[in-house]
């Protein structure tokens, strides 16, 4: 498969492919006649995804650097290049989005009634700006897709939400444009820094990093800089009231890719732009331990929260704040295996937390009611459904043998030894994240059918199977076999411990095995 | 020369010009008040006007000419004012609130 | 020679009491008219210090054009709108002390201009780096007594003022004749 | 053959995927799913025969069989979805799948009526292949896997009937006390990691002697984590409560994972890390007072219980109770073999109890009485009607009280031995002792009182239903004749020497926990005199606690439970449980629920952090832009004035 990809030069033109495709169908979804923009943007997505998928065999996972690089000059006075790589940090995240585009589609067949064009155009360019924020290494490149996918998220919670929707996408995106305006400050006075001192301005991301030195005078505010835009993206705890809100208002499709893809462009930007830069001061005592302790918060706190939410979008919200703060933990815990557990944290949880908020789509075009008091007793009419959902409510809280479990695990395991108590702290989640999806899917699938309105909704049809049939596999199967995603990421994760461990204050706990 | 002295009684001049704009409520004063503010200045001019060359005189000239347009589209403003509020009280004229 | 700047002096001082005490009571008086009039007679007052100042021509354009074209059109517009006299036109407290304030504190500050003696400028801007010439800025000695002695009075103003400042002159017509325009446009009823 | 031993999970792997499958498509084909369901356990049950004496002839102590690479995260950490074969696993894995197999037979017949037939033998089947996995795993995680695993299928179970709200809670109960043994259990394997660097079981064992010195602090630490695990999964002291609600399941789940298999999880993962409990010997005293003080409390609860399942439930916590103190004294052999006489005994009478309400439950059917079909006020006299369920449930109390001949007498004595031989030692195992000796007698009177209320006297349903009793079909009874050999020849697995017997078991398991007992100072031997001092106490014990609980009950009048008066005193607490449910609710559960609905929700999230943060920020650019506008005013003096200030403040800068 590798030596067939090679052959056709795979690796040369796939990036572009990927980030072009969406782009150029987006006229044609728009002109096209209504009913026709559906098959158009699922035909698109199924390509994409045909496409993307060959990027599992033709990344290698023995080379820790950049894999499918290209470095075209665009703005050449300011030194600003389409410059495009991928990872074994972006790897994954590449081909979640890539994957879950066609789910995406197909899951909001019935559910979009109005302006489809729109709609379908919309996740098209959604999707360039995801992918183009994974794969860009320029930082200029990074920050025009950065902001680039906030017009189509807004437009889609906008227009195709539910009750005050206009409230909610304007709160998305100021919250999101105001944390990362000072990001580009931030950039624009690292290339300029670099520039001064080197002579030649670029954005480029290696010239940044092997400079990184020279921003140590500025490293502190530069680094809060990068670290408020991606705080609220994570979303971190105090910046999070934004996604239950986004959330509940969001359509399912603009929820699932919220979910999936966007909260992981936070933690991204962490592991990818913030730490590299600013080490020293990123990973300094205080600063460690004011993030890994706000990550904690967010985990028990969202956990709790969550448990008592009426609606059951909001309460799957607040457990994706949960999940992310586990991949900050992870992340801070600069270990490899914390930092392989946070990526597992990342996939694993795109592929719980979408199929979650795919299945409450489909009661939602059911019943139109995202209340857990509307519902309950659908296990009887509902079978498939209620075993969907029992199976991914049991991976989203981490049972073993499930993929939920991989990440959780590892994050923990691997952080330990910086933080003991706050790892014991989050480890108590285990039991409330239990106690909040349980008691929602009890009030929802396994008590008695009171409302007659239940009595009549029918089960899942083939479509909607074809969307969670996938995930669900796809679930056991990280359960069970994660060995092939971790070898691709093992590289990149230790590239990133090496690179980051002279900065790190000595941990509370001595490496493990170091003893006889 | 006299130059000190007229320099003083210009800049006593131009004061009583500033506090007369401040304090009159009538329109039409205040506008006198500014034409007072302007002769002020004609008088530093030529003051100078002795010591820097004619120079001086002729920015007398263009003033003067400033201050002429000034107070004819100036006094027709006021009269449309007038005719709208029959009144020329800068204080009750408040129409361009915020 | 010192006789004769005596005596120009006082004539000065005389006049320029007389230009403070009619600029003083323009502003105090109640009555629209009794105002115009004393500014008037301020104009007057400053024409006479004009000419002690060697600058006739513009005494001359001041009293005809300044004190004779513009007052008369306030007086024109004072009498159009038949002002009653309005007793203590002063706004009330706030304005008031506010209005004095600011004049006390802009006296204080142009008090200080008088120690700005021209021999101190030239230095100061000698020192200072700046790209024009100093001496341009401040030719030495009364450039203007030798002006008028070699071309007259008239002549010292009209030489450079249709030569150097034509194209000013010029932007004044067009000044006036926007002036012109937008007076009638706005003070006539309906056009 | 040891290395086929991952066929025994594939078997009910295969089953559970079977019968999941059908219960969608086809839920009304019976036939096929019991063919299934119990033809997969019979496979898994014959693997685990090969697999034993496949062991028996091999020499080395345990066979690991690695599957594939789970979790190749590092070098320092790579993690196998492996099996490790060892002698106790052997015998656990005899245990479950036959015991579990019985059970599956008895449930054809049970279940036969209900709905959900498919779906109760996919959950079924798919708690064995977890419960095999939690025994068979050769490290931690893989073990954790099955762990948690067994908690999702006791979840499942409990609320199979999930109509009933009450039967979805107790799920929802039982996992969420679950999980909080697993923090413990997560806790104890991050703690173990980073001192030992690897999970394996052998790994751990061979680590902890060289890094732990004995009684270091981090040892106990781990072994208490780990102890809170066990106590969640095997209903002890703090975390029992959920034990007796989860008999809202059906009563063959109740006998599978509340008897026989999931509840002695506890005590197979103090054995299996042993070596780490024995480094910290005060965490022995904890698990062996947790123990006592489970099984003597946990007995006198069982006394005023009327429901048959109840009393039975309040019973297995408190056996599991006598199982900790047999493993707490260092005596983990006899720990284990009384898991297994239990797992035989316990099974039988709950099979038995389950043919009891099932022919009630029938008879009431037919008698369209709405008595509840498991109040033992509602029985009596069922010798007439069941003679083979009360012969053999008569031979499982026997076994269970302790009487000589039967298997219970045998693993039970060795534990008060035990613990009295280790007392000599420590003073705190003599109270423990005391208390399991209590607590012995207590077991005796109210299996004797269940046994008088059920079978014994006059029949107190109503004449109507009387005539549709019967006795269960072969399928239920077939079962129970099987457990009941078991419960008669037990003992033989592990006869004390006093008695002739080589003490196979003790033997057996002598490799597994070799390393504890080196680290552990040896149980001295209780000779002659002292020793038979025991034993009497203990069958006085047993003889005093039937005969007391026959002769109270029959002399008792045995009210029906609506005429029956309502409890009052002691006997009130006792019936309720010492409202340790109560004070569980209002001490942990009901503050939570408020703290995150009032305070963390309402105030912090919704108030705190959106009101004020998100919208404070916005209005104070309102408030910006309102004084913005309050400068436009329309007062043209005003303006003049701004405009004056301004210069003046100009000129003074630039003057001064």
């Amino acid at each position: 498969m590798a030596a067939l990809l090679a052959a056709i030069g795979y690796e040369h033109w796939i990036i572009h492919v990927l980030l072009a495709l969406p782009i150029l169908a987006m006229p044609v979804i728009l002109f096209a006649p209504a009913r026709a923009a559906r098959y158009i943007a699922f035909v698109v997505a199924l390509m994409e995804m045909v496409l993307g998928i060959g990027l599992w065999w033709a990344f290698d996972p023995t080379r820790s650097g950049m894999q499918f690089v290209t470095d075209v000059t665009w703005m050449s006075r300011f030194g600003i290049g389409y410059r495009v790589g991928i990872d074994g940090l972006s790897l994954l995240l590449v081909l979640l989005s890539v994957i879950m585009l066609p789910l995406v589609v197909w899951g909001s067949w019935r559910g979009i009634d109005q302006k489809q064009r729109g709609f379908y155009a919309l996740i098209m360019a959604l999707n360039t700006g995801m992918l183009g924020v994974f794969v860009a290494t320029d930082l200029f490149l990074f920050y025009m897709f950065w902001e680039m996918l906030l017009i189509p998220m807004y437009f889609m919670i906008g227009i195709w939400g539910s009750a005050n929707r206009i409230y909610a996408a304007t709160k998305f995106v100021i919250y999101t444009f105001v944390g990362s305006f000072m990001m580009l400050v931030a950039i624009i006075w690292m290339v300029a820094v670099v520039g001064k001192a080197t002579g030649q301005y670029s954005f480029a991301y290696d010239n940044l990093l092997d400079h990184a030195n020279l921003l140590r005078p500025w490293g502190g505010w530069l680094f809060t800089a990068f670290a408020l835009a991606f705080a609220v993206k994570v979303p971190l705890f105090p910046f999070h009231t934004w996604l239950p809100d986004a959330h509940t208002e969001a359509p399912t499709a603009g929820s699932v890719d919220l979910a999936v893809i966007l909260l992981k462009m936070g933690t991204y930007g962490f592991l990818r732009f913030a730490i590299p830069f600013f080490p020293m001061f990123a990973l300094s005592k205080t600063t460690g331990m004011v993030i890994a302790t706000l990550s904690v918060i967010g985990i028990v706190y969202a956990a709790l929260v969550a448990m008592v939410q009426p609606d059951l979008k909001r309460l799957i919200a607040y457990s994706s704040v949960s999940h992310l703060g586990f991949v900050m933990l992870g992340i801070w815990g600069s270990t490899v295996e914390s930092v392989q557990g946070a990526i597992m944290v990342m996939v694993s949880h795109g592929l719980s937390t979408g199929a979650l908020f795919f299945m409450i789509g489909m009661l939602y075009e059911r019943r139109h009611t995202r209340k857990i008091a509307d519902y309950g007793g659908l296990a009887r009419v509902t079978p498939l459904l209620a075993t969907a959902f029992v199976i991914t409510a049991f991976s989203s809280i981490g049972l073993p043998g499930l993929n939920g479990f991989v990440g959780e695990f590892l994050v923990l395991l691997g952080s330990f030894g910086r933080y003991p108590w706050l790892v014991a702290i989050a480890a108590t989640v285990v039991v409330f994240s239990a106690a909040y999806m349980l008691w929602s899917t009890q009030r929802v699938f396994f008590n008695r059918l009171t409302n007659p309105l239940n009595e009549g909704i029918g089960d899942l049809n083939l479509r909607e199977l074809a969307v969670i049939g996938p995930l669900i596999a796809a679930m056991i199967w990280v359960g069970l076999y994660p060995a092939p995603l971790l070898r691709r990421t093992e590289g990149a994760a230790r590239h990133y411990v090496e690179m980051v461990t002279p900065a790190l204050p000595p941990a509370a706990l001595p490496d493990p095995g170091a003893q006889p | 020369m006299l130059l000190g002295p007229s320099l003083a009684l210009s800049a006593v001049l131009f004061v009583l010009g500033v506090a007369g704009v401040l304090i009159r409520r009538n329109a039409i004063v205040v506008f006198m008040c500014v034409e007072l503010m302007l002769n002020a200045v004609n008088l530093t001019f030529i003051a100078l006007a002795q010591l820097h060359g004619v120079s001086g005189q002729i920015m007398v000239f263009f003033v003067m000419t400033v201050a002429a347009a000034e107070a004819a589209v100036g006094l027709a403003i006021i009269l449309a004012i007038f005719r709208h509020t029959q009144s020329v009280d800068l204080t009750h004229i408040n129409l361009l609130r915020g | 020679m010192a006789s004769n700047v005596t005596v120009t002096t006082v004539i000065f001082y005389v006049f320029a009491v007389w230009a403070v005490g009619s600029a003083l009571l323009c502003i105090t008086r109640s009555n629209a008219l009794a105002s115009a009039l004393w500014l008037v007679s301020t104009m007057f007052a400053l024409a006479a210090i004009f000419v002690i100042l060697q600058a006739q021509f513009i005494a001359a354009i001041q009293v005809l054009v300044y004190a004779g074209a513009v007052m008369v059109l306030f007086l024109f517009v004072i009498m159009l709108l038949n002002l009653e006299d309005v007793p203590h036109d002063w706004k009330r407290w706030p304005a008031w002390v506010v209005g004095v304030g600011l004049a006390a504190v802009l006296g204080t500050t142009l008090v200080t201009l008088h120690s700005y003696t021209p021999a101190r400028l030239a230095r100061e801007v000698s020192t200072m780096p700046s790209p024009v010439d100093p001496r341009l800025v401040f030719p030495e000695g009364n450039a203007l007594a030798v002006a008028t002695a070699t071309q007259g009075a008239v002549g010292s103003v009209a030489q450079p003022l249709f030569q150097g400042y034509l194209i000013p002159f010029e932007v004044t017509s067009v000044l006036l004749l926007a002036a012109v325009v937008g007076a009638v446009v706005l003070a006539k009823k309906k056009l | 053959m040891v290395q086929l031993v991952w066929l025994a999970v594939a078997f009910p792997l295969f089953g559970a995927v079977a019968n999941a499958l059908l219960a969608i498509r086809r839920p009304a084909a019976k036939t096929a799913v019991s063919i299934i369901g119990v033809g997969v356990l019979a496979g898994a049950f014959v693997v685990a025969v090969g697999v034993f004496n496949a062991l028996v002839h091999d020499p080395r102590p345990s066979v690991p069989v690695v599957l594939w690479h789970w979790m190749p995260v590092s070098e320092r950490l790579s993690i196998d979805f492996a099996f490790r074969v060892d002698h106790l696993s052997a015998i656990m894995l005899l245990v479950i799948t036959g015991v579990g197999g019985l059970i599956h037979l008895f449930s054809v017949g049970y279940m036969r009526s209900d709905p959900g037939y498919a779906r109760y033998f996919a959950y079924l089947n798919l708690f064995i292949v977890f419960m095999l996995v939690l025994v068979l795993g050769a490290s931690l995680p893989v073990s954790f896997i099955g762990w948690e695993g067994v908690g999702l299928c006791s979840y499942l179970l409990i609320g199979f009937w999930y109509e009933i709200d009450a039967n979805s809670d107790a799920g929802k109960k039982a996992f969420l006390a679950n999980r909080i043994g697993d923090f413990g259990v997560l806790v104890a394997m991050f703690l173990l990691w980073w001192h030992l660097g690897t999970l394996d079981f052998v790994g751990i064992t061979m680590r902890a002697g060289a890094v732990f010195p004995i009684g270091s602090s981090a040892a106990l630490l781990i072994a208490l984590a780990l102890f809170l695990g066990c106590t969640g999964k095997s209903a002890q002291i703090p975390l029992y409560v959920w034990l007796p609600d989860a008999m809202a399941g059906p009563t063959p789940v109740s006998a599978l994972i509340h008897a026989a298999t999931m509840v002695t999880a506890g005590v197979f993962l103090v054995v299996r890390t042993a070596s780490v409990f024995a480094l910290a010997p005060v965490s022995l005293e904890v698990v062996a007072v947790v123990g006592a003080l489970t099984a003597f409390v946990a007995a006198s609860i069982g006394l005023r219980q009327y429901d048959i399942k109840k009393v039975l439930a309040y019973s297995t916590v408190s056996q599991l109770g006598y199982m900790f103190l047999g493993v707490g004294t260092g005596a983990f052999a006899s720990g284990i073999f009384h898991l297994i006489t239990h797992a035989f005994f316990k099974a039988l009478l709950f099979l038995g109890a389950g043919s009891v309400i099932h022919a009630l439950h029938h008879a009431f059917h037919h008698a369209h009485s709405d008595a509840d079909a498991q109040d033992m006020r509602n029985m009596g006299g069922l010798r007439r009607w069941m003679p083979w369920t009360f012969s053999l449930m008569l031979v499982a109390t026997l076994a269970i009280s302790g009487v000589p001949p039967f298997s219970g007498f045998f693993s039970k004595d060795e534990i008060l031995g035990a613990a009295f031989a280790r007392g000599t030692q420590h003073p705190i195992y003599l109270v423990c002792w005391a208390l399991a000796l209590g607590a012995a007698l207590m077991t005796a009177f109210y299996m004797a009182r269940l046994l008088a209320m059920t079978f014994l006297g006059r029949f107190r349903g109503g004449d109507k239903a009387a005539e549709y009793l019967h006795d269960a079909p072969w399928t239920m009874t077939g079962p129970l004749v099987v457990l009941g050999l078991l419960s008669v020849l037990g003992g033989v697995i592990n006869l004390p020497h006093f008695v002739g017997g080589t003490g196979w078991l003790e033997r057996w398991l002598a490799p597994v926990t070799e390393t504890a007992r080196m680290t552990m100072t040896p149980l001295p031997e209780v000779e002659g005199a002292s020793a038979l001092l025991l034993i009497s106490l203990a069958v006085a014990a047993a003889a005093v606690g039937l005969i007391g609980g026959w002769w109270v009950t029959s002399r008792a009048t045995i009210l029906t439970p609506a005429q029956s008066p309502e409890e009052h005193g002691f006997w009130r607490a006792v019936y309720h449980k010492y409202y340790v449910d109560e004070l569980y609710q209002k001490v942990f559960v009901n503050p939570t629920v408020w703290l995150s609905r009032r305070v963390l929700w309402q105030t912090v999230d919704a108030f705190l952090v959106d009101r004020l943060g998100v919208g404070g920020t916005a209005r104070l650019a309102e408030g910006l832009g309102w004084l913005g506008s309050r400068l436009q005013n329309g007062q043209v003096a005003f303006y003049v004035t701004m405009f004056a200030v301004g210069a003046v403040l100009i000129l003074r800068t630039l003057v001064r």
